[in-house]
Order: structure tokens, then C-alpha cells, then sequence
């Protein structure tokens, strides 16, 4: 099956963004592929690379990250939620002039027509509700 | 035939409630496994096959978890069932 | 690549937190790509939907004044579920204009005919 | 400088925000800093006193185990609001040892008398 | 003599009216002024003041604003409000 | 009088970040005293130097820092709250080693303490939920 993925909690508040992270886990481990991961509204802090979770706590985005990168996934941050909440990769920096990037390797910033177009691509949606 | 979430009790759990169809599922995770305290094995249709994420069920102590009309399942079991429904409607 | 139905079902009020932006922008941007947008708004979001929402003084964007826009896009039906209308004590003399009313049994089935269906 | 009665109020279930954590960091800090700390459990709070919570396996950071850091740290009392216990469908034996059962009364005039009600 | 505030209707506002006494007053604010259109104004105790925010009944196109029992104010008169009551307890 | 804010919400999020903000500029116009600003939870946004709000939209996290400048108020940021959520300061950037700074010129990472000591020298506390 091919899955498209949308992330819409915070890494420290949600049980939502761990969900999804442990469904993303298991579809993979079951042999399913992984269109696209969308991160939306507060979901783009699971792309932050500033985030210091207690140390008796699970680091979602360090997990997020090292399963994108053990399966080359595809994971998208959406752009517009992205900027309001100083999640920003290189380019964005440079352009409102802020001090440094805070997007995490692995994630690239881009439009929710991402998402449409990874929805047309998957067998099944699904959108983790925060 | 669909498989409807659920995160939380309240208007979520109205709402989805209102739009299940007989021949559709339904997984209780998150806050959604309070259901189970509310009694929600006997106010669906009895057609509709119910389950709840362990994970979820354990962490936040719920009891009524032997009705044995509800299944408990992990998270391969939730991808299974996923691909076993023609669409996932997550309500929350 | 064929047009898929979306069902966007809204669900809280306007102005206490994100949920009524990323429905509504999640409409948009499907509908700007082609899709068949359905959205409806039910519980608390009936509130979006009260006309003479005046957000001058307050700072914050009027969303009352993005569901318009939604139908210039061209988001096909902007519904409201009538039953929630009646618990939130609203009634129709208070709501913009030309917004379509749903029962719950069509929301139903346009719950089980929708390609997409997502709750915000 | 003197000490003030803090009363604590939590109001939401223990996995779903970062509300119910606010609340105890709070109830904690206040009685480290030698303050008088009351805090009750309202609302979908009263989740937070199971017993047999188990995350193990989950990720999560465990609120039942929580509970009895209060008493440990000095928190003075512990109490749940019985209406809301009644509301939410729990019995006394779903319940962790040590809490104090208040009224609606109880908590009116707890409100009433505390120098700080904050509300989390 | 306590200031109470509400930013959302709901279990809010019922902890709210439960915990007010006489002496009391309310600042609606925010999602609170949602409170205006559940005729809060009669439910309250008569001698409870009540006042709302008059940028929050604006933005939220909420009717039911010209009942008498009500004050529409704005954020300095809330400041004011503030230092003529004991202590300000928020509901939310 | 002399006052204590307590800031919990976001401020792309919730309203109450946005009555916080209006009552503290009321209070200094009518010539109170506040004591400490205290940014709880997802208030510690307030004091993100990354956010980037819509341009039609209130940019809160600047009227904050404005207003903390103008009077030379105390804005203290929750230590455990921000670390969390990536709110970090240059020390903090160092010890973790992170990429950069994100807090606000004007606001300063302290523990919760910091709020008791603050409500005990204050006529009130005024604690805005989100």
C-alpha cells in the first residue's frame, strides 16, 4: 500500500504526533511504501532541530528523522505553518534576515500542494487530528 | 466500506458516531480509548467491528477492556486494517 | 492524474487556535489544484460562519471575510450542519449568505462518497 | 517575604496537552519555593488519579507516578472534585491512594480564600 | 471580592459559575463572549457585575450584546477592573 | 499597582496571547508597575526571534519586545518550557549544541521560581489560559 502521512500535533504536547510516528514506523516494517510525510499546523515541530525533549523522554523528531533517512522517505513541511512558527531552512533565513535555520536534515519546506499531489500518488490518507 | 479514528470522546466521538456506516470500522486511539469507559461497545452498531490501540489503552489505565467486544491491537494491526477498508477518516 | 472529492469538515470556532485556518486553507489549496471540494462546518466552526465578524480593532485576521473567497475559488459546497446550527443557538438571519444547509444523513453520505475526508 | 496559599486547578485529561504537566510543575515549584499548595483535580482531569496507568511501552512520561511526588515535595493537599469524578464515569477504586474527595462548596470556598487561583 | 475571567464557554464556564460567589464580578473575553449568546446574563447571580470585552464581541460577530445586565468594555477598564477586586482568577 | 503576567499561548494560536499582550500595554498606560512578564507553556513563542508572522497579521512577538524595551520590563521565559520547544539561548545553543539562538532580544530563560518570587512582590497575578 502507499501511504501519504499528515503530522498536525507537536512533538511535546500531542500523543497525536506519536501516533503517527509509530504508524509510520510500522508501515514501513510491514513492507508499505510512504508517498510523502506532510507536516502541518503544529505538526512542523517535529522538524524543528532546535527541540531539547527531558532526557526520560522519547525525541520524536530524532526518530522521525533517522526513519526518513533509513528509507530515503519523502518528508515535507508546509511552508505557510512553517514560517509563522520560526521553523525556517537556509533560504527563508537569508530572506527575512533572522539569525539561523532551525529546519532539521531530512525535512525540506514547501507548499500543501504537496500534500494534493501526494494524495493523488497513495492508496490511503492519513491525517493524524491533533 | 470505511474505517473511522478516534482521538478523543466528546464531539468527536458525536461526530463520528453520526457518520459510521454498518459496514465500517472503528479504531479508538489516543483519548478516543476513554471511550471504552463510556460505553461506546454498546451504543455502536453491533455490525460495526470496534478496536483500541494497547499502547493507548495501558498508558491511560482504562478499564472495560475485556468487552469482549472490543478488539485491542497494536500499530501493524492498525496498518493492516487500514489497507483493509477503502479509506481512513480520522475524527478528533 | 484524475480529480479526487475532498470533504473538509471544520469544527471549531473562528478565533481560538488553528483548526479553522487549516481547514479553510486546506480547501483552498485543493480546490486551486483541481479537486472537487466539499466543506462543511459543524459544532463550534457554525461560528465561522456568522456574518458582521468585525476584526478591525483586535488584530486578528477575519474569517468571516475568508469564507467568501472560498466559493470564488471554487470550492464547490460551503455547508453548514444544520444540527449544529440549532445546539450553538444560531439561527439563519445571523449566517453569510449562500451557504448550503446538511442534515446529518447527508453528511453521512457524503462521508462515505468523498475520496478524502478530513476533520480539522 | 511570606508565604501565599496557591490553589491549583487542573483541568485536563493527562495525555492529550501540555496542560496537565503545567499544572503540576506548578503545584511542585510552588511548594519547593515554601509555598502553601492546594491543588484539585476538575474536568477531565480526574483521569490523571488512575491508578495502573502503564507507559511503558508508549513513549509517554508517566502522570500517574507523578501523583505522589505532590505529598513527597509538600504539597499540601490532594484533592479531586467528586462531581467531576461522578461525571466522568470513575469509581473511588479506579482511584490512587491519598486523595481528598472536595465539593463544589469545598472548592467555592477554596477559591474564595487562596491568595493565587491559577488554572491550568 | 474576586475578579473572575472565562476565555471559553463549555467545562469552563461551568467551574466558573460553580466557584462565583455574590461579591463577585466576571470579565467575559475571548471565546468567553461566546457566553453572551447562552444568555449567561441569567444564570448569574443578579449581583455578580458582568462585563465583556467589546473587541472580542466585535471580532466574534456575537449578538445579544445590548442586554443591560452586561458591560462592554475595553482592555484599560479590564485593568482598572483588576486592581478594584481582591484577586483575578482566569477560567479556561 | 504592581502586576504579574503569566503569557500560556501561542502567539499564532490562541487569542490569549493577543489579551495578554493588549493588557500589559493598558497597564503601563495607565502607570502600573509590572513586575515580571512570566512566558509559560506554548507562550514561550512570544519570545521567538524566528517567527515570521503573515504580513497582514498582528506581529506579537515584536509588540512584546517593543513594549519590554520602552519600559525595560522583566521578561522571563521558562526554562523547561522552552527547551522543549527549541526556545534557546546562546548557553543553551552551546551546551545542547544546536545550531543558534532563537530567543528575543529582551527576554530571559529562568525557572519557574522565577514566577514565585515574582507573584510575591506583586498586588496580582494574572494568569491568561489558553
Amino acid at each position: 500500500m502507499k501511504y501519504t502521512l499528515v503530522i498536525n500535533g507537536a512533538p511535546w504536547s500531542s500523543a497525536s504526533a506519536l501516533s503517527a510516528l509509530k504508524f509510520a514506523e510500522a508501515a514501513m516494517e510491514a513492507r508499505n511504501e510512504i508517498v510523502r510525510l506532510f507536516f502541518y499546523q503544529d505538526g512542523v515541530f517535529n522538524a524543528s532541530v532546535n527541540c531539547v525533549p527531558p532526557q526520560d523522554e522519547i525525541d520524536i523528531p530524532a526518530r522521525w528523522q533517522s526513519l526518513i533517512k533509513q528509507h530515503e522517505l519523502d518528508a515535507v513541511v508546509c511552508a505557510a505553518s512553517a514560517l509563522k512558527r520560526g521553523i525556517l531552512d537556509k533560504p527563508e533565513v537569508e530572506r527575512y534576515e533572522k539569525p539561523g535555520a532551525t529546519l532539521r536534515n531530512g525535512f525540506t519546506i514547501s507548499g500543501l500542494g504537496q500534500f494534493i499531489d501526494a494524495a493523488q500518488q497513495s492508496d490511503r490518507v492519513i491525517n493524524f487530528v491533533s | 466500506m470505511n474505517l473511522h479514528t478516534l482521538n478523543k470522546t466528546g464531539q468527536a466521538m458525536q461526530a463520528c458516531l453520526a457518520a459510521i456506516t454498518e459496514m465500517d470500522a472503528l479504531v479508538l486511539l489516543e483519548d478516543g480509548v476513554y471511550a471504552l469507559g463510556e460505553d461506546i461497545g454498546t451504543i455502536l452498531p453491533e455490525s460495526v467491528k470496534c478496536f483500541a490501540i494497547r499502547d493507548d489503552i495501558l498508558s491511560r489505565g482504562v478499564r472495560n477492556t475485556c468487552d469482549s467486544r472490543v478488539a485491542s491491537i497494536n500499530w501493524k494491526d492498525f496498518v493492516s486494517l487500514s489497507a483493509e477498508y477503502d479509506k481512513v477518516i480520522s475524527w478528533g | 492524474m484524475s480529480s479526487q472529492h475532498y470533504l473538509i469538515i471544520s469544527t471549531a470556532a473562528p478565533y481560538s487556535g488553528v483548526k479553522p485556518r487549516a481547514a479553510l486553507d486546506m480547501a483552498l489549496t485543493a480546490a486551486a489544484f483541481e479537486q472537487e471540494v466539499t466543506i462543511v462546518f459543524r459544532d463550534e466552526a457554525v461560528r465561522q460562519l456568522l456574518s458582521g465578524q468585525e476584526t478591525d480593532n483586535s488584530g486578528l485576521k477575519n474569517i468571516g471575510k475568508m469564507i467568501p473567497a472560498l466559493e470564488m475559488y471554487e470550492v464547490k459546497r460551503i455547508c453548514v450542519h444544520a444540527p449544529s446550527l440549532f445546539l450553538q443557538g444560531m439561527n439563519d438571519e445571523y449566517l453569510l449568505d449562500g451557504i448550503e444547509h446538511v442534515s446529518d444523513a447527508d453528511l453521512k453520505s457524503l462521508v462515505e462518497s468523498a475520496d478524502q475526508v478530513m476533520v480539522f
